[in-house]
């Protein structure tokens, strides 16, 4: 079975799994998934995974704790893929976002792009990252030696179009 | 009128609560059940500025007006990926 | 056993192969490999894997073979590696590339690269790209509905500086 | 003094051979060794301008003096990756 092209859950991230989902996705758009093989259309597949680091800001990380508002992360990964297919409409997306208790060295998150051409699989890569981390409602509490902290980024509300050009002007070079 | 409230990360250590039940009058927006929750627990008001919000996971603005059953969320700046 | 960081070859390539042997590699530069495990220092695993296209300028493609002048091949990944070490310190980089005939949908080449942050890994993955397409020695000949032909791109001399101040800039957002 | 001469892609294909054998005097640069093969076969002087060349597996100018027994080697323009 072809997992899933959005996901969020507890399941450690393989490479091969987001890989072989972005694979058996077809169509024009990103977010639109068939379950048929690769037509040979595509000539680029970059994948990004998130790691604990066990280190951060000077602290000694033991292990992260992701939590998750799902049902809206899972929309915020659905807009996602709508604006790759917007702005790259070639590229097909594929992200996994892992939730719960982490270990230094395990991936938080899995995402492969693929696309007839390098550049364009790059970008919208390296956008799906940046977007997630403006829009998709998810937090990380970080257990270091000494004490504990939730993690606190700078939500950005996704129709915020100034964050999403940012996004945007970190993806292209 | 009765809403589920949804807490996340540090808003959910603060009240204890993941999740919520609350009462509110019709016409009630999203600010006006935050602000009842703030007065309940005074730790939530530094959040004010940097707080995001949601009826049944949609992002929504504070001033939307909410309706009977609804689940409203509230989210701390998100630090995912 | 782990892959080797750098290869030319004929096997499939696979992510994981080249996943495993990023992260296997330890120390300051990409070259480096020592087998150990990773120590948690790195939050970011960039891969990019080429696949053979169905269609190439208006052909339709049956198959392509490649060719390389091996051990010079080596050399040339060897370069790129000490380059990415010398422009991104904290980065490392495994790539391998396959020879031989390959199919529509084979991955032609993979690479992976790991560092602290994803900046650094996504740049590095892209300009390792950039930079085998450059200088490496090694050439595919398309194999398509009605002939053959040898592909031949814009050879770099290793030593232009030019060329490799514009694989730089694409790496570059 | 005698040099392997190594050919690749189309560059193989028009000699017929990926290895060759060649005697050159000494003194010789890669560029002597070029021109002589150009001679012998003349649809290789199409490739003089986008020619690289390589002594030993590394890159080396076409004025470099080889000597006895190196791996004289002619490249077209690369398309790997």
């Amino acid at each position: 079975m072809t997992p899933p092209l959005l996901a969020i859950g507890r399941d450690p991230l393989a490479l091969d799994g987001i890989a072989a989902a972005v694979a058996a996705s077809t169509g024009t758009d990103a977010s639109t998934s068939s379950g048929q093989a690769p037509d040979g259309r595509d000539g680029a597949v970059v994948t990004f995974l998130g790691l604990v680091r066990n280190h951060n800001l000077g602290r000694s990380v033991r292990y992260l704790e992701y939590e998750a508002y799902e049902p809206m992360a899972l929309k915020a990964f659905e807009r996602i893929a709508s604006e790759i297919g917007a702005r790259w409409p070639s590229a097909r997306l594929a992200l996994h976002h892992r939730i719960g208790k982490l270990l230094v060295g395990e991936a938080s998150i899995a995402i492969a792009t693929r696309s007839p051409h390098r550049g364009d699989a790059y970008a919208a890569c390296r956008y799906a990252i940046e977007r997630v981390k403006q829009i998709a409602p998810i937090w990380k509490h970080e257990f270091f030696d000494g004490g504990e902290v939730w993690i606190e980024g700078a939500t950005a509300n996704p129709d915020d179009q100034q964050a999403r050009a940012e996004a945007e002007r970190i993806a292209c070079a | 009128m009765r809403v589920t409230v949804r807490l996340f990360a540090r808003l959910r250590d603060i009240t204890g609560a993941s999740e919520l039940a609350r009462d509110v009058a019709p016409g009630a927006t999203i600010g006006d059940v935050w602000r009842q929750l703030a007065g309940e627990f005074p730790e939530l008001a530094s959040y004010e500025r940097s707080l995001s919000s949601a009826i049944n996971a949609d992002y929504a603005r504070m001033d939307q007006v909410i309706g009977d059953g609804d689940e409203i969320a509230f989210l701390p700046p998100v630090s995912g990926g």
